[in-house]
């Protein structure tokens, strides 16, 4: 066809003039290796189309040549892979809505070794018979070990195009938007509605997906108003970029229209302008819309005709060649047939004679056509054959042909005998197909409509508005007219512009319209042989789905057409079968002999068009995925060297190797340095909540299990909460700051849902009960000091609290300053050694935190992480909620009888859960200590125990580790675990079958393993 | 992705400002020791869970952290009214339900 | 001991009152964002006009709490600091001699004060005192909240890329408090002018609100102030 | 295969009859997603029963087993869930052989990732607790995720870096149509009624025990015993027999991106980021997104729960970032208080209960349908389903797997 030299400027297919292209700027790309031209204004589909490029790709399953075919987002097979390199590769860009820029580089997704010469091509040929639907259910499943055998052959084959194996070196964002209308679609209709509400007064978003506002316009050259269509767009477009309450979006698609009227905006900010963004920019952006109110202006997807081998390249929808001809000045061909259902078929033969090529002839398949168009016609001289259809294109690799015969009123079947006519091109219209997509995503039908054979939008649970095309109107002025009230009517439902909108009525602009003619509903094209025997008659290109197979599957029983669907994938692509979708349907229908109505459409879901991960993900990636919360001492535990471990949000210091040290190393150094001497943990993350009020008391004692009548100011005490299941959900320490003032502990994990829990009951419950909560886990940093110098320790930084042990006591808090900040020192424990634990408001965390260490060095006072803090804690056999519990164990099981107190007048949350009939039963898990036999083995924490461990499995297992450390304090390895009856079987083993085949034995032990008597915390 | 009328901020805010807390007007038994297992179950567990109107206790936890109830359509996810803990829906389900 | 409803842990120990001992005895307040080292970033990216950001000085936070007795609280600030307790979602400013007093409208039964670091507990006693045996909560929360400032002339445009909330200005007026999502964390935000905005941010998540700030302001460049 | 290829693909024959109900039969069941289909089956084939119904509002598989992310495992973490889980998962593996229809069961591995020490504790006891129960399992740490998963971000530099994962080696998908069709097409030639476009509006009740059921199409089919196996919609059936379930509906959702060439080989769930994701044969990325927190039945989710997902996606998979997102949907997913599911008896006589697997009952389907038809051809459950009575949210003997399995897909 064309010679294709590298670098030389051919363009054989660009008219001499004309289109929306700049001829001075030059844009150099490449395609499958090969370097072509085109201009700047042009997409990669029209690029391509005017270097004579017909073939871009190859079909999935029976591997055959495909041209592009539209010139929109509906393109089924124009599906490129695009980027010069590794890391900008995107898969499956449709070539129709790229724009071009210098430099692109691109490969069409299928066929090896090339798309010319296609080695699937053959298996296709050879296979494609044995290919109906359903094919994969029906084979490959013997012998049963084959299949996945098989099924690395058919992956082999699978997919479009490739993901890139690198990082994407490009951002993306979003922004939230509210406005009063979102208008959707830039055409006429669209156009017309944002300038009658924006002229309400109302806060619009009007957004196209196209590179440039005028919709059909944009090829579809009208005058309005006695100017030209896109002279008139360029005044509209100018009235709303003046007005600030308006943002008008171009290259941008709304992806998804979500309950109560929260849209996306895909916004592709830089695809037009090369691989990668610009500095500074990022590639796409989404918009989050929340809008009062919608109009869907989003205009019509031409339906071509299925016919025999329709999909040769040089097959094409009508308006797609009148789209390249008059937007880009690219002939798609040079001689050709028209084949229409209805009048709007005829402008793209108008257009193609008007510059001057052959057109061989309109087939028109209604018998007696009788628009302006028809006339239009024989006034050009063009050839119009009426009551037939081309049943059949016929070429290699590109149409050299097409197959005319007469058919019946109806179109049901063939009438007269086949003739051929020469032709590259085949256009066809068979109508248009609204698009309702945005409509049905939140769950409404669209609903048939006869005067246009489509389906239009169906109400909407919000009552968008749909205006133009999309809702039936079939002449311009009628989208006008529909476009202003639309606009006008969305403005007016806006509660903030109630009263005010200011109808500052817009005219409907002048426009001469046509007469039209009557249309007919033509889908298939008979064919004088069955369709199972007729040449492929394709519906969905993408997947390969046939006239034959719909038929052949709803034969099968597969009547619903969402079983359709699914059994032949007729939808399922990339296109989501934007021109498929509809043929498919009446072809089911009649197979079943029913309507289109009655048959209905499959579910249109976001996205419209597909949107990338990226964009999507937006900024919340890397360092932005997740906050990272951090004590007010995290710098120093930075500074230290520490290891952090990830705790919620929260990054807590783990442990502080030394250089040279194991984990093991420095958690004995922390373990042993703490219990001689002492050592010092950041406990900033415990939540914190300020209770205050006359019944803060009362309300502790219904959502804590254990009694809180007695406990008197300065002094604290161990709660334990439970879910009203009876299950452990949270414990901490509670101080009473004043008689009617708490302060509560609660985990890390637990602070934000402790505090609801407080709210819920509080709020729903008790409303009476005179308490307020407030969290201040941010306001202190905590940092507990912990072994037998850690008094004297203190005292060295703080003066004003009277240290004695007598005078400040085993749980007693005080409130003094400590390196002169304001402090509250909790003498409290969970090591087991004596401790405090110093809070000071946080902008003092750090100062605090480095005068301890400026003191501490005579004690060699040792920083330790969570680590340290577990094996210590599980020494005196403190449990971790959340690790030694899983949601299952009540306060009982948890060995904590003593935290439960039953004579409480209130029932207090948990109680009522743990006298259900299942809590009571004997032989329930209970947490117990283990030694193991061997004092040098750790049990893996999660080790599953049984009682007898020669028991061929499945094995009955009574429990597991919750919690297992090396201690270097006891000097043997110490466990913790929830097993069956363990409080009764005090000095038992239970076996622990590895995973490495080894079993480990343990005897059964309490867990006080260090200072049984409580001597060094009292001391 | 739903906008919420908080009855306290007297403003709709977005769905991410709030966190739905399942069926309202769940009342706590009143003498949980002397019910049953199952009275106790049915209220720690069983739900109406409609089709359709349902009444439902969300808390606006990013902003006021206030819990108040909605009545919503479960299937069109409409939300008919929002009202505060303790006051009445106007909404009757009976008279809306669907079928 | 004593009964009263106080949170007494500044009662003999305000910041003001300094103890003795060695050479730490002067606290170094660090601000949430102390990590961040201001002054280098400022240098490295004071770039552009399209918006500026400002950490502030860790400043006194009171939360303050009524319900069946807000007329009594209302009374007790009014009576201590001229300040009239602000009605939904709104806020009030009192300037005093230097000092800068808001109160912000947090829920119905909840409002946050902010004041001078200095004199948080101060003020916290005076309104206890003068609301006397009603049942109102005071919590000094000042080392829970850092507090930023943005402003500039895309300011606007960095909260539309941060918060769900309508931030148009007739919407989001001058003077409101809003609490909402900022992107995963959680903010109070004021608006102080057109194109003039403060977050107050709890403390531990500052780090994230801050790069969050930076990584969206940066298409419009970004200077930092210190103040 | 061949024969037909030759006559045109003209010849095939119906999958299923659409039959006019009759007027009474021994067994109904409510529901004909995967879960009923199997029942039924299982009713004709194991029991012998020849008067089976099953009665479907819509099309088969359009609920649940439509809609969801196809992972197939066993790997529970307590002994009733695991039995029951690993019971299906040994039909699966003879599945298509069975049903003499290809559910492309692949059984190339899932790997449930863990992120922090909770997680990999968690992960330790239930792959300890597997292994003795005879379930295939194994633990990794992050290297080896990385060899299996060469394109999962293995670093240590991600906000929440992998720190290993369970990894089940049997484990993996099937295609979910095809299991509804198959099981479909089983029952029918067993003999199996199966009525589509049938709703059930009401059960009919006499003295206490239900005797058949109101359709909106057809009006009343009687029957000596109904099972519902209606998923999400259970809540609504079971007020229509008077009383409340342990069930909440709630939205889940999931998407698919566009097809791109093999980049994953196997299934990859992450509880502590929140996404799966496996790679279809037709090689779009299958994503499973979280639950809403809220009841919801039209079948979509919020935008928010999306976009979450994405973002874990893309720590865990930053090569994806330009590949697109085609389609996502939402299902209608009947969760309980402990996710493990009910197949239980209920206070109405002959009225039995197959529900609440939420939002991991498609890997089930076999071994639910199998369970429960003993349940409803006996009446009374076996050693299987014993421990998923209705009544354990009365007693307390609940079977938390929220803690242990993570994301129960
Ligand atoms: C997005 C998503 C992802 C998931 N991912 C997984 C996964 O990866 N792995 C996994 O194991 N599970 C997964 N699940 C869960 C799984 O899909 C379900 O547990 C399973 O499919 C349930 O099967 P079913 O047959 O019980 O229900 P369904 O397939 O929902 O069937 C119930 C049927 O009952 C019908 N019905 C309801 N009411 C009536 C009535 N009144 N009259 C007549 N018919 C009625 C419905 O129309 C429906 O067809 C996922 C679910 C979702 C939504
Ligand atoms: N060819 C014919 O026979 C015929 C008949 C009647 C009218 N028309 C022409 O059709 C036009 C009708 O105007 P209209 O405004 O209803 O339709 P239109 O097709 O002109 O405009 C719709 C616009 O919406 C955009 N769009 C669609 N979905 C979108 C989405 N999800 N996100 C972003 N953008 C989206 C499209 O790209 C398009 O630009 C007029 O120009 C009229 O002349 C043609
Ligand atoms: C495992 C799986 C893979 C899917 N892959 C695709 C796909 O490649 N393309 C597509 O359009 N839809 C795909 N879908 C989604 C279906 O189109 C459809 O959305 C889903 O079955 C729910 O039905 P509904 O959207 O009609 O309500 C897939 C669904 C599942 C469960
Ligand atoms: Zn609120």
């Amino acid at each position: 066809m064309v010679n294709f030299v590298k670098g030389r400027f051919v363009q054989n297919y660009r008219l001499p003039s004309g289109g929306r292209i700049n001829r001075n700027k030059v844009l150099t790309f490449r395609y499958n290796n090969r370097y072509y031209k085109g201009y700047e204004g042009d997409t990669l589909a029209s690029a391509l189309l005017a270097n004579g490029v017909d073939i871009v790709g190859r079909s999935f399953k029976y591997s055959r040549a495909r041209g592009i075919m539209c010139a929109g987002v509906e393109e089924p097979n124009a599906i490129m892979q695009v980027g010069a390199t590794e890391a900008t590769q995107i898969p499956n860009v449709r070539a129709t809505e790229q724009s071009l820029y210098d430099g692109l580089v691109c490969s069409s997704v299928k066929g090896f070794p090339s798309v010319r010469f296609d080695f699937m091509s053959l298996v296709g040929r050879v296979a494609g018979g044995a290919m109906g639907p359903g094919f994969y259910y029906k084979t490959f499943m013997f012998p049963a070990f084959m299949w996945e055998t098989y099924e690395k052959f058919i992956r082999k084959a699978a997919g479009l195009g490739r993901s890139s194996r690198e990082r994407d070196p490009d951002t993306y964002d979003h922004m939230h938007q509210h406005v009063d209308v979102m208008v959707v679609g830039g055409g006429a209709s669209g156009l017309m509605a944002a300038l009658s509400a924006a002229r309400a007064g109302a806060r619009v978003i009007i957004a196209d997906e196209q590179s440039e506002m005028g919709g059909a316009l944009l090829h579809h050259y009208k005058e309005i108003d006695n100017m030209p269509a896109l002279d008139w767009v360029q005044q509209v477009c100018d009235e709303l970029d003046a007005n600030e309450n308006v943002q008008r979006f171009t290259r941008s698609v709304v992806t998804g229209l979500h309950d109560h009227n929260f849209l996306t905006i895909n916004e592709r900010r830089t695809h037009h302008l090369g691989d990668a963004a610009p500095q500074g920019m990022t590639r796409e952006r989404i918009h989050k819309v929340r809008a009062s109110s919608v109009v869907l202006a989003t205009g019509a997807h031409e339906r071509p005709l299925v016919f025999g081998n329709n999909d040769l390249p040089g097959c094409m929808q009508c308006s797609a060649v009148s789209q390249y001809i008059r937007r880009y000045a690219v002939m798609p061909g040079t001689s050709l047939v028209v084949m229409t259902a209805n009048d709007s078929g005829y402008q793209c033969a108008f257009d193609w004679f008007d510059v001057g090529r052959e057109v061989v002839a309109i087939v028109d398949t209604r018998a007696n056509p009788d628009g302006d168009v028809f006339v239009q016609a024989k006034e050009r001289g063009i050839e119009v054959i009426t009551g037939s259809a081309v049943i059949e294109a016929r070429g290699g690799e590109r149409v050299r042909k097409a197959v005319v015969a007469a058919i019946n009123d109806k179109g049901t079947f063939v009438t007269g005998e086949p003739t051929e006519l020469l032709c590259d091109t085949i256009a066809s219209s068979g109508g248009w197909s609204p698009a309702v997509h945005l409509s049905c995503h939140t769950g409404s039908r669209p609903v048939w409509n006869d005067d246009i054979f489509g389906f239009v939008p169906g109400e909407t649970p919000e009552n968008n508005i749909a205006a133009g095309r999309v809702s039936g109107a079939q002449t311009l002025s009628d989208c006008l007219r529909e476009g202003i009230k639309a606009g006008a009517d969305a403005a007016a439902s806006c509660a903030t512009l109630h009263g005010q909108a200011s109808s500052d009525s817009l005219s409907t602009p002048k426009v001469v319209d046509v007469k039209q003619g009557a249309a007919m509903a033509m889908y298939l094209v008979p064919h004088t042989k069955t369709p199972t025997r007729a040449p492929k008659q394709f519906v969905d290109m993408q997947n390969d789905v046939t006239a034959a197979a719909l038929q052949v599957s709803t034969r099968e029983g597969f009547e619903s057409i969402e079983h359709v669907k699914r059994y032949t994938a007729m939808g399922f692509g990339t296109d989501q079968g934007k021109t498929g979708n509809v043929n498919g349907m009446a072809i089911v229908a009649k197979t079943l002999g029913q309507t289109i109505a009655q048959t209905g459409t499959t579910v249109f879901r976001p996205n419209y068009t597909p949107v990338t991960f990226g964009a999507v993900a937006g900024s919340n990636k890397g360092a932005l995925f997740d906050p990272k919360r951090f004590t007010p001492m995290h710098k120093w535990h930075v500074e230290h060297g520490a290891k952090f471990e990830n705790v919620g949000q929260w990054k807590r210091a783990w442990y502080f190797p030394r250089e040279g040290e194991r984990m093991q190393d420095t958690l004995n150094r922390e373990c042993v340095a703490t219990r001689a001497s002492v050592g010092i943990l950041d406990a900033s993350t415990l939540g914190k909540i300020d209770i205050q009020g006359k019944d803060a008391r009362e309300f502790l004692g219904r959502v804590y299990t254990n009694a809180w009548a007695k406990l008197e100011p300065g002094r604290c005490r161990y709660g334990l909460m439970c879910g009203e299941d009876g299950m452990v959900m949270d414990d901490g320490v509670t101080s009473c700051l004043a008689e009617n003032h708490f302060l509560m502990t609660t985990t890390t994990g637990g602070a934000a849902s402790v505090l609801s829990w407080l709210e819920l009951y509080h709020q729903t419950e008790w409303p009476e009960m005179d308490v307020y909560f407030n969290s201040v886990t941010d306001h202190w940093a905590t940092m507990t000091i912990s072994g037998p110098n850690s008094r004297a320790l203190l005292a060295k930084v703080c003066s004003d609290i009277d240290l004695d042990k007598d005078a400040f006591k085993f749980m007693d808090w005080r409130a003094g300053t400590v390196a002169g900040a304001p402090a509250r020192v909790y003498r409290i424990s969970f090591t087991g050694e004596l401790s405090y634990e110093i809070n000071v408001p946080a902008h003092y965390g750090l100062h605090v935190w480095e005068a301890l260490f400026e003191h501490g060095r005579e004690f060699d006072l040792t920083p330790y992480g969570t680590e340290s803090m577990h094996v210590l804690r599980a020494e005196k056999g403190f449990v971790i909620v959340g690790q030694d519990t899983d949601g299952s164990i009540t306060p009982i099981d948890m060995d904590h009888a003593w935290a439960v107190a039953n004579n409480k007048p209130f029932s207090y949350i948990g109680k009522r859960g743990m006298a259900r009939e299942d809590c009571l039963r004997p032989n329930r898990k209970q947490l117990v200590g283990l030694e193991t036999v061997d004092p040098n083995t750790v049990l893996p924490e999660g080790a599953q125990a049984v009682r007898n461990p020669a028991q061929s499995i499945p094995m009955t297992m009574v429990g597991h580790v919750t919690s297992s450390y090396y201690s270097a304090n006891v000097g043997r390895s110490i466990a913790m675990a929830v097993i069956r009856d363990g409080l009764n079987r005090m000095g038992e083993s239970v076996f622990f079958p590895l995973a490495d085949g080894s079993v480990v034995e343990a005897k059964i032990c309490n867990t006080n393993w260090v200072d049984p008597d409580g001597a060094r915390h009292k001391s | 992705m739903f906008v919420i009328y908080c009855p306290y901020c007297e403003e709709h805010r977005e769905e991410e400002e709030f966190h739905a807390s399942g069926q309202a007007h769940l009342a706590r038994p009143l003498d949980p020791d002397n019910c049953t297992d199952k009275e106790w179950g049915d209220f720690l567990y069983f739900r109406k869970n409609p089709r359709g109107l349902h009444q439902e206790l969300w808390q606006h936890t990013a902003g006021c952290r206030k819990f108040f109830n909605i009545t919503r359509d479960t299937v069109s996810y409409k939300i008919l009214e929002t009202y505060k803990v303790g006051e009445s829906p106007k909404v009757n389900l009976e008279d809306a339900s669907h079928g | 001991m004593d009964t009263v409803n106080v949170s007494n842990q500044y009662a003999t120990n305000s910041v003001t009152e300094r103890a003795e001992f060695g050479d730490s005895n002067t606290p170094v307040i660090a601000s949430a964002l102390e990590h961040a080292n201001m002054k280098s970033l400022a240098v490295k990216t004071a770039t552009g006009l399209g918006v500026t950001l400002v950490e502030l000085p860790v400043t006194g936070m009171l939360v303050l709490r009524a319900r069946d007795d807000k007329p009594a609280l209302a009374a007790a600030l009014k009576s201590s600091l001229q300040l009239d307790l602000p009605n939904v979602l709104a806020s009030n400013v009192v300037v005093d001699n230097g000092k800068s007093y808001c109160a912000r409208w947090i829920a119905p039964d909840e409002w946050l004060l902010s004041c001078p670091l200095q004199d948080a507990f101060e003020i916290e006693q005076n309104i206890r005192t003068a609301a006397g045996a009603s049942s109102i909560a005071i919590v000094n929360v000042s080392g829970g909240f850092t507090t930023i400032m943005l402003s500039g002339n895309n300011a606007n445009d960095v909260l539309k890329k941060s918060v769900t909330y309508d931030v148009h200005p007739s919407h989001f007026t001058v003077g409101k408090v809003v609490n909402t999502v900022f992107s995963k964390a959680q903010v109070t935000m004021r608006c102080l002018d057109t194109n003039h905005y403060e977050f107050i941010v709890r403390r531990s998540f500052a780090d994230y609100v801050w790069l969050w700030l930076q990584v969206a302001s940066a298409e419009y460049g970004i200077s930092i102030e210190i103040e | 295969m061949i024969k037909n290829a030759l006559q045109h693909q003209e010849n095939w024959q119906r999958m299923w009859r659409n039959p006019k109900p009759k007027a009474h039969y021994d067994f109904i069941v409510v529901g004909g997603g995967g879960h009923g289909l199997a029942t039924a089956y299982y009713l004709a084939k194991v029991h012998n029963q020849s008067s089976v119904a099953v009665i479907e509002k819509g099309w088969l598989g359009g609920g649940n087993t439509g809609r969801n992310t196809t992972i197939v495992r066993s790997n529970y973490l307590w002994d009733e869930a695991a039995h029951l889980y690993e019971h299906a998962m040994k039909l699966w593996e003879g599945l298509s052989q069975d049903l003499n229809y290809n559910v492309m069961f692949s059984q190339r591995g899932v790997m449930n990732l863990g992120h922090n020490l909770q997680d990999m504790r968690d992960i330790e006891r239930r792959v300890n607790a597997n292994r003795l129960n005879g379930i295939d399992g194994e633990v990794l740490d992050a290297q080896q995720c990385k060899e299996i998963v060469p394109i999962m971000d293995c670093s240590g530099s991600t906000r929440y870096p992998v720190l290993g994962a369970s990894w089940q080696p049997r484990a993996g998908v099937a295609r979910h149509d095809a299991v509804a069709w198959g099981y479909a097409r089983g029952a029918d030639q067993l003999g199996v009624d199966i009525i589509q476009q049938c709703e059930v509006t009401d059960i009919l009740i006499e003295d206490g025990a239900a005797v058949g059921v109101d359709t909106r199409q057809h009006g009343q089919i009687k029957a000596g015993r109904i099972g519902c196996v209606a998923a999400g919609n259970s809540g609504v059936l079971a007020g229509m027999a008077g009383f409340e379930l342990p069930i909440e509906s709630h939205p889940l959702q999931a998407f698919v991106s566009e097809p791109i060439k093999p980049i994953l080989d196997t299934v990859v769930m992450s509880n502590a980021v929140h996404g799966y994701m496996s790679q279809s044969d037709k090689g779009d990325l299958v994503i499973g997104a979280g639950i809403d927190g809220y009841v919801g039945y039209g079948q979509r989710g919020s935008y928010p729960v999306i976009e979450h997902t994405v973002h874990a996606i893309m720590e865990l998979f930053p090569i994806v970032s330009r590949v697109r997102m085609n389609r996502q949907w939402g299902g209608i997913v009947d969760t309980t208080p402990d996710a493990c599911p009910i197949l239980s008896a209920t206070p109405v006589e002959n009225l039995f209960f197959n529900c609440g697997w939420g939002t991991g009952g498609f890997k089930a389907t076999p071994g639910s349908g199998h369970v429960f038809a003993d349940l409803l051809a006996k009446g009374k459950p076996n050693k299987l389903a014993e421990a998923f009575t209705m009544f354990r949210f009365y007693d307390g003997a609940l079977i938390d797997e929220h803690g242990a399995a993570g994301v129960a897909h």
